[in-house]
């Protein structure tokens, strides 16, 4: 689905990213880890699009999309969240998904002066998607308040939910578990195998929690100081101890494992 | 050559020197309180005329009546922020911004009412200028402006890096809730900002008064190359605006020199370089000279 | 003989005239580490929040060290021992790492500063070659070792923690874990709240369990991660360790 | 019958620093009709002032006001061309009121069609500029640079005086506009003063950009002669400057005929009254059009607003017994004995042409002592 | 003062204060829409104002043109030009986080001013395009006059009211606020945020262009001084904010409120002792500093205070 082709981002001195390459198989639930600073988020921004590498290149399904700006790439079915969340504040929750369903008619300023009516039906399909989505994550209570007023945790299942309206090929979540509640973060994760299984959307998750990770991606790719340490299925790379190293700093957590 | 130091190099230097001062206090307020200060061209209004008084009444030359202007000015500052300011602080700055337009009016009418409107002169007369290597003429009142403003900018550049109020003022206009959060007093800090913002603005505008003369119009007319300035320097970059000033003051007056043969532009667009350079610093360099902040 | 060093009585309050939390309480003893659990929305911020002067407290009472501090101004808190970590927003993005621990100094100088600066800086060696890094360009991990940093700079005797091993990896995990034990051994109180519950109640002295803006249960970590009810509702299930 | 006249000043906005003086002479008008015995009867005669603050907007607003609200029987004002035709174009004219400016002076009013409610008493800057090119090169000086500022007085004056003043077979060494608010003006001065010019000709407010302008020539000693306008002719430019500095210099400003004493008079007058100030720029402008508003009404006999128009000719051009500043008792008393007047004021003599524009003569002025001398007339 | 004074009055406060709303509605459609702090309204209303002058006045020498057109050419000019200068300005100012783009658009604005003033040939300078038409002048004429160009202006108002307020109530609406709350997020939802604010930039420019045609056509005569950005810029943001921003109804409120205030102060002062002449004018602009405070705390989100629009949609289940 995605090739992250030999990318180095770099802020000023610091390399973020550096001569890191990986795949993001199709089909599949695959796992972005590594420690504080390794770089995921980096990652993500470079394949969402709103950091342009420093050299590299991006391939979705083969196509070289590293100098399209992010928001044409969304169009081609990439779908992100944010780890620090971006919701809409001053909008309500229900409008917060409505902005992210593909709304052409009514978003063309010409149409929206001349012909509303034309717009009121994808409204309409609009808002039921966006509901259908707000029950499916459990907050429909919260539709008509203002997003800026959630909690912590609501506001990840927020982004979530607008990923989820965008219909994507792909879906990067960065800790979307960060802050949730642990059981309703189980919840989450059997949905996240469900949009998988059932729906065949392709998922990359950067979370930190290896129980969760392990429970949910067939493959890990692990990060760290900005370079590709190892891939493969969470058991193997658990083993690994060059990543236990780097991971858990060889701290008495492996038995947690 | 020597036309060029002393008709338009001098000049220019003097000019800056006077937006570089009005503009730290825009730098600041806009850096800290986080929203253009449109009454600041008439904080310096308000300071000159405090000097004009204390000449009158107490007959002492400008220079000497300085002090009673910034003391004075400042009281106007902090009334001003308690008054019309502090009430909004919540609420978007836009209505900060628009406060700060009236405020501006309420300036100036209150200065037509007590000073009324003809312009003034601190002293009459002219004085020949001081003649140096026979052929630098420079007038003894630049002189005092161009070292007032360095030394100025010393004691700023201690202040901001060398003591514990300087880093809080940078805590504060980065994220006043979390700031308080830390234990820093937001209002204390603004009043500080208030403080050094309109001093400086008064004696900006003793040496507007001192340069050419005191009308009620003089802040306001100087106000958007102080915008221009700050953002030249960098938002929330005191020394970046003392720079930014200079520069903008300089360009204004050396574009109209005639570097070959013909001057570079007509002197009636002489107002547009201030502009010009804002709009390709924006443009080119968002963040000013010397990386100030992004609002 | 160990006396109160927290203790909220059955309060209310919330954000304008809304209230989140309702006849809620809680107690931190000397020496604590006392964590609040709960799900998504239950008034845990909230309730930190009103703790540190942040929002719209209603009725009830807050004493710290036998004082009221119900309607005390949140500036007025660190000088008296509290100081507290939002759970976002809680760096100075332009600000060095650097200076934003300074900033925890300022409104209760600590006796040694640059001793508890190294103190700290040994807790989170990643800070050390970032100390002139803005902290607005630090990774979402790093942003939170700063924020712990600050909030600890000021040598307080209860801080307030909002999810402080959100977006930490496991390692720092371990080492914020650890580091809250050793807090507390060195006699500061801590009141955290955490979804990463498991680990948290391991160390917690006392924990409550938040629903609704409401007390649902509480006692020591070890009762809660032995009771199923909770672990079912609220820690993911699975069996206890 | 009481009567209401409005004035449009724009007393707070860019102009500010000019209207105190200008305002008083308007007042000092009131002031002489009403001591000599009052108009249409012994009423009482008003002086409403509105605040145009320099701009078009706000000089309609004013206006209307007036012209609506206040109900006055015409209009004097306002001072720049902008707000005058503004004002003209969407209140007086429409609503059918004589407007009189003491000082508008673009050309573009001169073919307005303004059913004959619209007049100016100062000669349109086409002329004062012919006449200043003449008296400059009367004096021996051919060779002048032209510093003026961009604004419809300084630009009108500084067209016409080039024109003319190249045609008389003078050279212009430098034409420079600015803007009226700059502190330092070295950097022009500096060009114009290159090609020898003998002298500068400064076209602008004493106390906009002309005593900053002076000052720093001299400063620099770039120029020691200066040629003004009614503009710069002002106490102000002495004040500041000193008057031996002023030696040689000399202005041009309308005036009236010399065999008319009333003009020295009203000068005196109104420095007793109001301290200082008359010799202010358009000082002279202001006094007249309210006093000759004053004379339309007494002739029209009502507040009828056509009527007063219809008057206004009637009063202030030839032919007609003599009447001047402060004389208001004897004008009355003639138009009672139905005898024609002519009011010839200290601006000039008013007799307006079918537009509604004044010829008027211009005056030479030198400095003497502290104040000016007028030492030759032009017409 | 008799009633048909009053009337007058009226007319012709309505006038000026209809042009104020067209710029207001315009100023709401980027700053209240799409969060756009545009500080150089006076620049597009010169830019509007010149175009319709020059196009629709009569031939003369003094400046290009007049060519004598119809009104509604000019208008039609007048909206278009602004617009493309809006649309040059928007290409590379959008990108700019408000307060930078205020500076910009302030910067722009007095570019603007000084080539009015500057460039003879094309605006004839300070002397002003004279002998600009009126809708109708040949039928109508004084008073009648007044009433029909008051008429002309509503129709005018009706038509931005009703073009600002579809755009609010579209999706088109919710974008642009969305992008207000966080553009990143609003990217990566795959929306264009440069072109949404280009177009709200523009849109907003073209209506405060007509608005300044309109006062070119009131005034039957423009010179720079009627571009004073105290009369344009800061009278219309003061009016947007007072009336409510982000919403239509408020920012048209606000235009006639904050007029009224403008205007009637005076009719206050006039009471004062005449003595007072100038002073009373200057403490009017005391009071309209002063009330501007008042209405700023007193209603905190202007006297219509800004909601989101109510979804079209039916919500059942
Ligand atoms: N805008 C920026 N400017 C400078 N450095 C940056 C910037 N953003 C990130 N970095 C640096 O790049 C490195 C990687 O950051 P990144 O956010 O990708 O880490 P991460 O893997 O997401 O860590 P975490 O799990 O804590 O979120 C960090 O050292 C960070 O300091
Ligand atoms: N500023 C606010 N205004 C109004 N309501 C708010 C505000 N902040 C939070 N709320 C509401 O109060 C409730 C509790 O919020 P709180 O942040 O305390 O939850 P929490 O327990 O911290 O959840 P999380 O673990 O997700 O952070 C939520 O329903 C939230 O919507
Ligand atoms: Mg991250
Ligand atoms: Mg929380």
């Amino acid at each position: 689905m995605i090739a992250f082709e030999n990318i180095t981002m770099r802020f000023g001195g610091v390399a973020a990213v550096d001569r890191c390459s990986f795949e993001i198989p199709t089909g599949k639930i695959t796992g972005l880890i590594g420690p504080n600073g390794a770089g995921k988020t980096t990652a993500f921004n470079v394949i969402a699009g709103h950091l342009r590498p420093t050299s590299g290149r991006v391939l979705l399904e083969g196509e070289d999309i590293t100098s399209l700006p992010a928001h044409k790439r969304q169009a081609k079915g990439i779908a992100r969240t944010f780890q620090l969340a971006h919701e809409f504040h001053r909008m309500t929750v229900v409008e917060n998904l409505m902005v992210a369903a593909k709304n052409e008619l009514g978003e063309n300023m010409l149409n929206a002066i001349f012909r509303p009516g034309q717009c009121k039906m994808q409204e309409q399909a609009a808002y039921d998607r966006a509901m259908e989505t707000l029950r499916f994550l459990e907050i429909e209570q919260l539709k008509d308040q203002l997003a800026g007023d959630l909690s912590g945790g609501q506001k990840k299942l927020l982004e979530l939910g607008r990923a989820l309206m965008q219909h994507p090929k792909i879906i990067l979540l960065d800790e979307i578990g960060a802050g949730v509640n642990r059981t309703l973060l189980g919840k989450i994760a059997e949905k996240i195998i469900q949009l998988n299984k059932e729906q065949g959307y392709t998922i990359c998750l950067i979370e930190h929690d290896l129980d969760y990770v392990s429970r949910l991606c067939d493959t890990v790719i692990v990060m760290a100081q900005g370079t590709l340490l190892t891939t493969g299925p969470v058991e193997e790379v658990s083993r690994d101890e060059r990543v236990i190293e780097a991971y858990f700093g060889g701290g008495k957590y492996q038995e947690a494992i | 050559m020597m036309d060029f130091i002393n008709f338009y190099l001098v000049p220019g230097i003097t000019l800056g020197a006077i937006y570089a001062l009005g503009a730290v206090g825009v730098s600041m307020i806009f850096g800290i309180l986080r929203f253009a200060h449109f009454a600041h061209g008439d904080l310096m209004t308000v300071g000159a005329y405090f000097a004009l008084s204390a000449v009158w009444l107490l007959g002492i030359p400008a220079l000497a009546a300085i002090p009673i202007a910034v003391a004075l000015t400042c009281l106007v500052a902090l009334f001003a922020d308690r008054a019309f300011y502090k009430p909004l602080r919540q609420l978007p700055t836009i209505y900060t911004v628009i406060a700060s337009f009236g405020v501006a009016l309420i300036f100036r009418s209150v200065v037509q009412l007590f000073w009324g409107t003809e312009s003034q002169v601190y002293s009459v007369g002219f004085q020949k200028p001081i003649v140096l290597f026979d052929s630098l003429r420079i007038a003894t009142r630049h002189i005092q402006i161009i070292l007032a403003t360095a030394g100025i900018t010393l004691v700023l550049h201690w202040f901001l890096h060398h003591t514990q109020m300087g880093k809080t003022m940078r805590a504060v206009s980065d994220d006043p809730a979390l700031a308080s959060v830390a234990g820093l007093d937001p209002e204390k800090t603004i009043r500080w900002t208030w403080i050094i913002g309109a001093g400086l603005a008064a004696i900006a505008g003793v040496f507007v008064g001192l340069d050419t003369d005191v009308h009620t119009m003089m802040g306001w007319n100087l106000l958007l190359p102080m915008f221009a300035a700050a953002l030249l320097g960098g938002i929330g970059k005191p020394l970046g605006a003392i720079a930014g000033g200079l520069i903008i003051g300089i360009a204004e007056e050396i574009c109209t020199y005639p570097f070959f043969g013909e001057s570079l532009i007509s002197p009636s667009y002489k107002s547009a370089i201030a502009f010009v350079i804002m709009l390709l610093i924006l443009i080119f360099r968002p963040r000013g000279l010397f990386k100030g902040r992004l609002l | 003989m160990s006396y109160k060093i927290l203790d909220v009585q059955n309060l209310t309050a919330g954000y304008g005239k809304l209230p989140i939390i309702e006849n809620m309480h809680a107690k931190v003893d000397d020496g604590q580490i006392v964590v609040i659990v709960g799900p998504n929305g239950a008034g845990k911020s909230t309730l930190l929040k009103s703790v540190f002067g942040l929002n719209s407290r209603m009725s009830g009472d807050i004493v710290f060290e036998s004082q009221s501090i119900f309607d005390a101004k949140t500036s007025e808190l660190v000088p008296m021992g509290i100081s507290a970590v939002p759970q976002s927003h809680n760096v100075f993005p332009t600000l060095t790492v650097e200076e934003n621990l300074d900033v925890g100094t300022f409104a209760a100088p600590p006796k040694d500063k640059t001793a508890t600066k190294a103190k700290i800086l040994q807790l989170f060696p990643d800070l050390k070659d970032k100390l002139r890094q803005q902290a607005g360009e630090l990774s979402g991990g790093q942003r939170q070792m700063v924020a712990v940093g600050r909030a600890l700079m000021s040598d307080p005797r209860l801080i307030l923690l909002d999810e402080p091993t959100a977006g930490l990896s496991p390692a720092y995990l371990e080492v914020i874990f650890d580091l809250l034990l050793q807090v507390r051994d060195s006699g500061v109180s801590i009141l955290m709240v955490e979804q990463n519950a498991k680990q948290a109640l391991r160390i917690a002295d006392y924990a409550y369990v938040l629903v609704n803006g409401k007390n649902a249960y509480e006692g020591t970590g070890a009762e809660l991660l032995e009771n199923d009810e909770v672990r079912k509702s609220f820690l993911g299930g699975g069996a206890p360790k | 019958e009481d009567v209401k006249v409005g004035t449009i000043m724009g007393i707070t906005g860019p102009l500010a620093n000019f209207i105190p003086p200008i305002l008083n002479a308007a007042k000092l008008a009131e002031a002489d009709v009403n001591a000599g015995g009052g108009i249409l009867g012994g009423g009482k005669f008003e002086l409403v002032v509105a605040d145009g603050q320099a701009a078009a907007q706000p000089s309609v607003d004013a206006a209307t006001k007036l012209v609506n609200l206040e109900n006055v029987a015409a209009v004097m004002g306002a001072l720049s061309s902008g707000a005058t035709i503004a004002a003209a174009n969407a209140v007086t004219i429409p609503n059918g009121v004589l407007q009189v400016s003491p000082t508008a002076t673009s050309p573009a009013m001169t073919d307005m069609d303004d059913g004959d409610f619209l007049y100016r008493i100062v000669p349109s800057d086409n002329y004062q500029g012919e006449v200043l090119a003449k008296i400059v090169l009367d004096e021996g000086i051919d060779r002048v640079a032209v510093a003026y500022v961009n604004n419809d007085y300084g630009v009108g004056i500084a067209g016409t005086f080039k024109e003319n003043f190249e045609k008389l077979g003078g050279t212009i060494t430098g034409y420079e506009k600015h803007e009226d608010k700059k502190n330092s003006y070295r950097g022009e001065l500096a060009t114009l003063a290159n090609g020898d010019p003998q002298a500068l000709v400064l076209i602008a407010y004493a106390g906009g950009s002309g005593a900053k302008i002076v000052k720093q020539s001299l400063e620099a000693g770039l120029f020691d002669r200066f040629i003004g306008t009614d503009g710069l002719r002002d106490d102000l430019l002495i004040e500041q400057v000193g008057a031996e500095a002023l030696a040689t210099s000399f202005f041009s400003a309308p005036t009236s005929p010399a065999e008319n004493p009333a003009g020295e008079a009203l000068h005196k007058r109104f420095d007793e009254v109001y301290g200082e100030g008359s010799d202010k720029p358009f000082v002279d402008q202001s006094y007249d059009a309210t006093m000759l508003i004053a004379l339309a009404i007494e002739k029209a006999g009502s507040t009828d607003r056509t009527a007063i128009k219809d008057a206004l000719r009637f009063v202030a051009n030839a032919p007609g017994e003599i009447v001047g500043p402060g004389e208001w008792e004897k004008a009355v008393k003639l138009l009672a004995e139905g005898k024609d007047i002519n009011y010839e004021g200290a601006a000039g003599s008013h007799e307006f042409d079918e537009n509604g524009d004044v010829a008027g003569f211009i005056g030479k002025f030198v400095v003497d002592g502290d104040s000016y001398k007028q030492v030759a007339i032009f017409e | 003062m008799e009633l048909s004074g009053i009337l007058f009055y009226l007319i012709s406060f309505l006038i000026m204060g209809g042009i104020y709303s067209v710029i207001c509605l315009a100023l709401n459609m980027q700053w209240g829409f799409g969060g756009l702090f545009n500080a150089g309204i006076a620049g597009f209303y010169a830019v509007g104002a010149y175009s319709a002058a020059i196009i629709t006045s009569a031939n003369t020498p003094n400046h290009v043109g007049g060519f004598d057109l119809p009104i509604v050419v000019g208008l039609v000019v007048a909206g278009t030009l602004s617009g493309i200068v809006g649309w040059a300005i928007a290409r590379i100012c959008v990108r700019l986080k408000a307060d930078y783009l205020a500076m910009a658009s302030i910067g722009i604005a007095e570019i603007i001013r000084l080539a009015v003033i500057n460039e003879e040939w094309l605006t004839n300078g300070s002397l002003g395009v004279s002998r600009i038409p009126r809708p109708l002048e040949e039928f109508f004429t004084g008073r009648e006059s007044e009433m029909v160009f008051f008429v002309f202006v509503w129709i005018i108002v009706a038509i931005t009211f009703w073009v600002a307020h579809r755009l609010y109530k579209s999706p088109w609406g919710r974008v642009m606020r969305a992008i207000r709350d966080n553009e990143a997020a609003a990217e990566s939802v795959g929306k264009d945020v440069q072109s949404f604010r280009t177009q709200s930039f523009v849109i907003g420019a073209i209506f405060m262009g007509v608005a300044g045609a309109l006062s070119a056509h009131y005034f039957k005569f423009f010179s720079p001084d009627a571009t004073e950005p105290l009369l344009i810029t800061f009278l219309a943001w003061v009016m947007l904010i007072a009336g409510g921003s982000g919403n239509n109804k408020g920012a048209v409120a606000g235009a006639l409120i904050i007029w009224a205030i403008w205007s009637m102060t005076e009719i206050i002062t006039q009471q004062l002792p005449p003595d007072w002449a100038t002073r009373s004018s200057y403490i009017r602009m005391l009071l309209i500093g002063l009330f501007l405070q008042f209405v700023l705390q007193r209603f905190r989100a202007g006297l219509f205070p800004e909601k989101a629009p109510k979804l079209n949609v039916k919500s059942h289940g």
